[in-house]
């Protein structure tokens, strides 16, 4: 503080009219923008391959490391076929299939719950209760489940993540990385359409490649541990042709491809791990 | 670490200390009973060898088994954090004097962990729920909290919690909570 | 279907309205030379017999016209000056450099919801933007804003500008007491003692400036002050300047002694609990007070309208189109062409790629703004009050800079400091001062 | 006494249905507590004495430091007693640190005290590796030396605008900010992100110093020091701003260290104890600074104690780029942290004061207790010694002269 009187205050607004011509330094921000250093992470973002699909894997690490829990993933997993999602047991897919699914009295046109049916979820609470609700005991809870429902539904597993505190990721996991646990009921019956268009596009073919490959005549009872191989009535209408379906659900196959097919169908059968 | 502090420490609160003194890196550790917390940081302060004048932190833990108040102290005379526990304070009714006499700026650090974990500390007057709402009921940072019973007991009882504990929720409170492991 | 109707049908959209608007034009005229006829001598001498009034009427409504346009142009002075005093750019979005973000803002302050809160005495609530606003722009009355441009012509016109400045304090109390706030209650309590307590010094400062003036009459002051620029009141009264303007930036409510809405200490002081176009009203006065007590300083001692210097070039024109005759006629019709095709045939002639249309219009636009040009000069050197409204507008606005550039720099004075400083400080130098002036005037006139 | 509801009846008509005429009790709009009090404290503040009243600051006031509510007793604009209240940014963090891995707590930690927050981290890392006995490289140590003496000159600098501005000034918190804003530029190029860097990892740092960071560095290092004594020379002279914080909020030395206060607040009372120096920690033995004090204890002298450390960090900063070791920038650490059994106390300087952890661990991958000490709790507490007699015009610039952090104050 000076001895004048009014020094200071004169300094001052000496000091604000200097920076009164100065150059600004304001970044006009839709016409420039500031410069990002190339390390900064600002935003999480999903890479694509050169062909456009997803790189992501849906392998829930990144939700697993995540502090914060703030990476929420939901979906169908790379193979589209299995509702996983990852969060805390109730902020994900509860939420959604309760308010969502309730609140318009529709079902929801989202991939990821085609193969969310709701199932009779008694015995999972039964063998939940019996396990102590522990999820150090997921292993044994979940051979239960699959024996009691003959494999894994995704609705068993958020019954299972929700109750016992257990990440639906590490569920998912475990229940992928063990090789008698399986998602989907073992395929049964194979049906194979001889109409005339189907005959004309190869499937007799694609049945002489089945009948070798299961080992089962079609039309005749197959052997113990064998898919048994039928004829469907008709031609389902909008199909492709060829039409082979398993458990009503029309497969691509081609005459071609059909003998890896029938090869990943005989695995199915004896039950391995799909995901 | 400061062989000398651990010397002078057993010399002055020898028959005081309930358990030997620890040491790690440039942290000494001393153990005395809820009652001799007062009379203990008193000499520590006052006591011209040790000029411990720094209250650098105080904090309640809950070990699973029994409550603690943890001091940290600084001085001048010695290159150590001192960490004064008072241990072997009841869950069930956790009761400490308060050191507001000698540091006042203690008073909200006792404040916060009557908040957390529920230890009354007799004689400081402004004991109240410093963080949590006034018409909160329970401890947060306690091992037998979780959020399921937190939810039933709150004024918000009824609204659906999101998080769930580790803890079944059929469990008797204390059965499946974490225990310190004193090394 | 006449063939009336069908010949309307026929006409288009422009066409009916020509059609529908002459007959109404000329009924319109008919009747309002009738109704000259009839009653137009009357209102003539009732309008010629109290001139006074109806110049009064005129002057009010110029007076409240002009303060919400000079609202808004200090608003945006301030918005732009301490933005780029924070090295900031300001506004540049709305408007040619962001000109019309102030007018905006007051479209936005007349939309906004007007609540009136809970507990709030209603009718004094509603009162109180009112009473200040009026304060502010009452004020305005009395200015000289150039030779004959003035509202009132007062004898007392300096009181009156004190009186109705301290009006505006009723206000701010108003609004203070009846928002059920306390913060708004401090506000309106410290301006209300910040503004009595700042009139003292304000009014003791000019007393000297009277003394040596003679008279109260402003634009008789503002006479006192023309010649040299040594002969404005500053000169001679430089202590009484100091004071008058420190007085006034506090009477003013500005920085550094805007207490009454101090937003690190009373939120928004008495403007707290106000929304909508009530709050608009406040901050209008609070603008116009500051172009009021810039212009109050520049009349009072900076000369009011009068030029610093003399004009180095006395030129007088006075052109007598009359003299002309029918030559005018001509002149109009072909001058404006001639200006055209002569400022036109540079582009044609220079630039042959150009067409000559463009060209055309190029020196269309050229000889338009030539021709603006040299009536405005012509007005500005034949007519004194249009250099002098100029140089009344040149100083205030000078001023008006001055106090956003202390509001840009300064920090705020505390309650207690602001009334130790006026009552320890700026009583006793006002008194001083106007001893001192006293003691010259009689060693002076002996 | 006061504590219940007592105050006029206001009839009203109701702004949403004119039929209605509302009976509101006036006491409705007093901040005192609808409960019988808990304390004597409370007992004692919430009476009010004659020609006393109450005035509820925040948390929605235009100059709380964050999210703060201060229950003022004032008589007249004289504060006679205050009562703050915290909790509105309480999120627990000391609670879901118990129930997280060691390595996502770093970045738990930095939404604590958000102007500087690599000293919560630093302080979490110190007593992680006492816990595992790691030992740092010395390049490590160097680069967070350097990162966060930057980041402690944005702190003070970001101090000098805010507390510019609650005494009314409105340009040089701008100013201000252009300095912070270069720094947490740099910083953003160094660790990735702006203010929550998630930067200081157990054993070491997340990345090496890189070009982009440097050349931001050398070109700010290079006109810092004249912009700091510009941005001062607004200030440090000014007859009203001196007048103000002259003589506000004086603490002496021994309520200073009764409160427990450290930092700047405590060396602006004459006492020399900073973290670095009293109990020094990484590479500070190394480094060559001096620690300022002032003897008179009030907010101007903290003021200018500040602007004193930054100078002080200027040279720090050019002393690490000066002594930078090459080496690596992390030391050997497993995947998956399991500490043996064992309790490690771990306090750094941070630019408010002694910003301390206190980590227990049972061997397992999470804490058993993870203690977060910040030194703006114990200065907000001591607003309530420094305020009673002062007016209401300066609590504001009283709480700015302490430069509590709310985030941090709440943690």
């Amino acid at each position: 503080m000076s001895f004048i009187p009014g020094l200071g205050l004169a300094k001052g607004m000496a000091l604000t009219l200097r920076r009164f011509f100065e150059p600004k330094v304001t970044i006009r921000y839709p016409e420039e923008a500031a410069d990002v250093s190339p390390k900064f992470r600002g935003r999480l973002q999903l890479l694509y391959d050169e062909w456009g699909t997803l790189k992501c894997e849906t392998c829930f690490q990144c939700a697993q490391a995540c502090p914060i829990e703030c990476i929420d993933m939901g979906g169908t997993d790379t193979k589209g076929r299995y509702h996983v999602h990852w969060g805390a047991p109730e902020t994900y897919g509860e939420r959604r299939d309760e308010s969502a699914l309730r609140r318009s009295g529709r079902p929801v046109p989202d991939e990821a719950y085609r193969h969310f049916e709701p199932i009779d979820l008694a015995a999972v609470d039964a063998i939940l209760a019996k396990h102590d609700f522990d999820p150090k005991e997921m292993l044994g809870i979940l051979g239960d489940v699959q024996e009691a429902y003959g494999h894994l539904p995704v609705a068993a597993l958020k019954r299972i993540s929700s109750s016992t505190g257990a990440w639906y990721a590490t569920l998912y996991g475990t229940a992928s990385s063990y090789r008698h646990l399986r998602f989907d009921p073992p395929v049964t019956a194979v049906a194979v359409c001889r109409c005339t268009g189907c005959l004309m596009s190869g499937a007799g073919r694609i049945q002489e490649a089945l009948e070798r490959s299961l080992g089962s005549r079609l039309g005749l009872a197959p052997a113990r541990g064998q898919i048994r191989l039928e004829q469907l009535p008709g031609h389902i209408p909008g199909a492709p042709s060829p039409l082979v379906t398993v458990a009503g659900e029309p497969q691509s196959v081609t005459p071609a491809a059909v003998e890896k097919w029938a090869a990943g169908l005989a695995k199915r059968a004896a039950g391995r791990p799909q995901a | 670490m400061d062989r000398a502090l651990r010397r002078r420490l057993e010399a002055r609160f020898g028959d005081r200390l309930t358990g030997p003194v620890r040491q790690r890196h440039d942290e000494t550790e001393i153990r005395v009973g809820p009652g001799d917390v007062p009379d203990t940081l008193r000499t520590l302060h006052d006591d011209p060898s040790f000029r411990f004048e720094f209250l650098s932190d105080l904090c309640g833990v809950d070990t699973g088994l029994v409550m603690q108040v943890v001091y940290h102290l600084w001085s001048e005379t010695t290159t150590d954090w001192l960490r004064v526990i008072a241990d072997g304070l009841s869950r069930d009714d956790p009761r400490v004097p308060s050191i507001t006499s000698l540091w006042k700026g203690a008073e909200w650090m006792e404040r916060e962990a009557y908040d957390m974990f529920g230890i009354t500390f007799e004689g400081n007057r402004d004991l109240r729920r410093i963080y949590m709402p006034p018409d909160y009921t329970s401890f947060p940072l306690r091992k037998d909290f979780f959020l399921a019973d937190d939810a039933a007991r709150s004024p918000g009882a009824g609204v659906r919690h999101q998080e769930q504990t580790h803890t079944p929720r059929n469990a008797p409170p204390g059965r499946a909570i974490r225990v310190a492991k004193e090394a | 279907m006449t063939t009336v109707s069908r010949a309307w049908s026929r006409l288009t959209l422009p066409g009916k309205l020509i059609f529908t608007l002459i007959p109404l034009l000329a009924a319109l005229t008919v009747g309002l030379l009738v109704a000259l006829l009839l009653i137009g001598p009357f209102v003539w001498t009732f309008l010629t017999d109290n001139l006074p009034l109806v110049r009064f009427v005129i002057a009010a409504t110029a007076v409240l016209l002009m303060s919400i346009p000079t609202a808004f142009i200090i608003i945006y002075m301030e918005m732009k000056i301490i933005a780029q005093m924070n090295l900031r750019i300001g506004p540049d979005r709305v408007g040619p450099y962001g000109s019309l973000l102030s007018v905006v803002h007051g479209l936005k302050v007349l939309v906004k919801e007007d609540f009136t809160p809970t507990g709030a005495d209603t009718p004094v609530f509603t009162l109180a933007p009112v009473v200040v606003y009026l304060g502010a722009v009452m004020s305005l009355m009395v200015i000289p804003f150039a030779p004959g441009l003035f509202g009132q012509d007062f004898n007392i016109g300096l009181l009156y500008f004190f009186a109705v400045g301290g009006l505006s304090v009723v206000g701010l109390m108003m609004a203070g007491w009846s928002s059920y706030n306390k913060y708004s209650l401090l506000g309106g309590l410290r301006s209300a003692a910040q503004v009595i307590s700042y009139e003292i010094p304000l009014t003791l400062s000019v007393v000297g400036l009277l003394m040596l003036a003679g008279t109260m009459s402003l634009n008789t002051i503002v006479l006192n002050q023309s010649g040299s620029i040594l002969d404005w009141y500053i000169f001679r009264q430089p202590l009484g300047f100091l004071i008058f303007f420190i007085a006034a930036t506090a009477e003013a409510n500005r920085t550094p002694f805007d207490l009454t809405e101090a937003d690190s200490e009373i939120v928004a002081g008495f403007a707290t609990e106000y929304s909508g176009m009530r709050f608009g009203f406040f901050f209008f006065a609070e603008y116009v007070g500051v172009f009021i007590v810039s212009a109050m300083t520049v009349t009072l001692f900076l000369g009011g309208w009068n030029a610093p210097f003399d004009w180095p070039w006395p030129i007088t024109v006075n052109p007598d189109p009359g003299s002309l005759g029918i030559l005018l006629l001509i002149l109009i019709g072909v001058v404006p062409v001639l200006s055209t095709l002569a400022f036109a045939a540079p582009f044609w002639l220079l630039r042959s790629n150009m067409p000559g249309w463009q060209a055309l219009i190029i020196g269309f636009v050229i000889s338009n703004l030539v021709a603006v040009a040299a009536v405005l000069g012509w007005a500005f050197i034949s007519f004194d009050w249009v250099v002098g409204l100029l140089w009344f507008m040149l100083k205030t606005y000078a001023f008006v800079f001055t106090f956003v550039w202390m509001r840009g720099t300064l920090p705020r004075v505390r309650i207690d400091q602001l009334m130790g400083f006026a009552w320890k400080w700026l009583l006793p130098a006002s008194l001083l001062n106007l001893f001192v002036t006293a003691g010259a005037l009689i060693v002076l006139n002996r | 006494m006061t504590t219940s509801h007592e105050g006029p009846r206001l009839r009203q008509q109701s702004q949403d249905d004119p039929r209605v005429m509302l009976d509101i009790d006036a006491g409705a709009f007093e901040p005192v507590p609808p409960y019988p009090p808990r304390t004597e404290r409370e007992a004692e503040f919430y009476t009010l004495g004659d020609g006393e009243m109450f005035l509820n600051m925040g948390p929605q006031h235009p100059s709380t430091h964050g999210v703060l509510r201060i229950v003022l007793k004032l008589n007249g604009e004289q504060v006679v007693d205050l009562d703050p209240v915290l909790g509105y940014l309480h999120r627990g963090v000391e609670k879901i640190s118990e129930n997280s891995d060691y390595h996502h707590i770093v970045n738990q930690l930095d939404p604590l005290e958000y102007v500087s927050a690599l000293f919560n981290e630093w302080a979490y890392v110190m007593a992680g590796e006492k816990l595992l006995d790691l030992q740092v490289p010395r390049r490590a140590e160097y680069i967070r030396v350097l990162s966060s003496e930057l980041l402690r000159i944005s702190s003070h600098c970001l101090f000098m605008g805010w507390f510019a501005l609650d005494l009314g000034g409105l340009t040089p918190v701008l100013w201000s900010f252009i300095e912070r804003d270069e720094i947490v530029e740099m910083l953003g190029a160094l660790t990735g992100a702006r203010m929550l860097f998630n930067y200081f990892r157990f054993g070491g740092v997340n990345g090496d110093l890189n070009h982009e960071f440097m050349s931001r560095l050398g070109s700010w290092m290079s006109r810092a020091a004249s912009h700091v004594e510009a941005n001062t020379g607004l200030l440090n002279e000014n007859e009203i701003f001196v007048r103000r914080s002259r003589g506000l909020g004086v603490v002496d030395r021994e309520t200073a260290l009764r409160m427990c206060m450290t930092g700047p607040n405590l060396r602006a009372t004459g006492v020399p104890f900073d973290v670095r120096r009293a109990h020094p920690y990484s590479v500070y033995p190394e480094l060559d600074f001096d620690i300022p004090t002032r003897s008179e204890g009030d907010s101007l002298a903290r003021y200018l104690l500040r602007v004193d450390e930054i100078r002080q960090s200027l040279r720090i900063i050019d002393q690490c780029l000066h002594q930078m070791p090459d080496g690596p920038v992390m030391a050997k650490i497993p995947r998956k942290i399991t500490p043996r059994p064992g309790r490690a106390y771990a306090a750094v300087e941070s630019p408010r004061g002694q910003y301390a952890i206190y980590m227990m661990s049972d061997g397992t991958d999470q804490p058993f207790r993870l203690r977060i000490h910040d030194p703006s709790f114990l200065h907000l507490q001591s607003v309530g010694l420094l305020m009673p007699g002062n007016l209401v015009a300066d609590t504001m610039a009283v709480m700015a002269s302490l430069d509590p952090v709310m985030g941090g104050v709440d943690k």
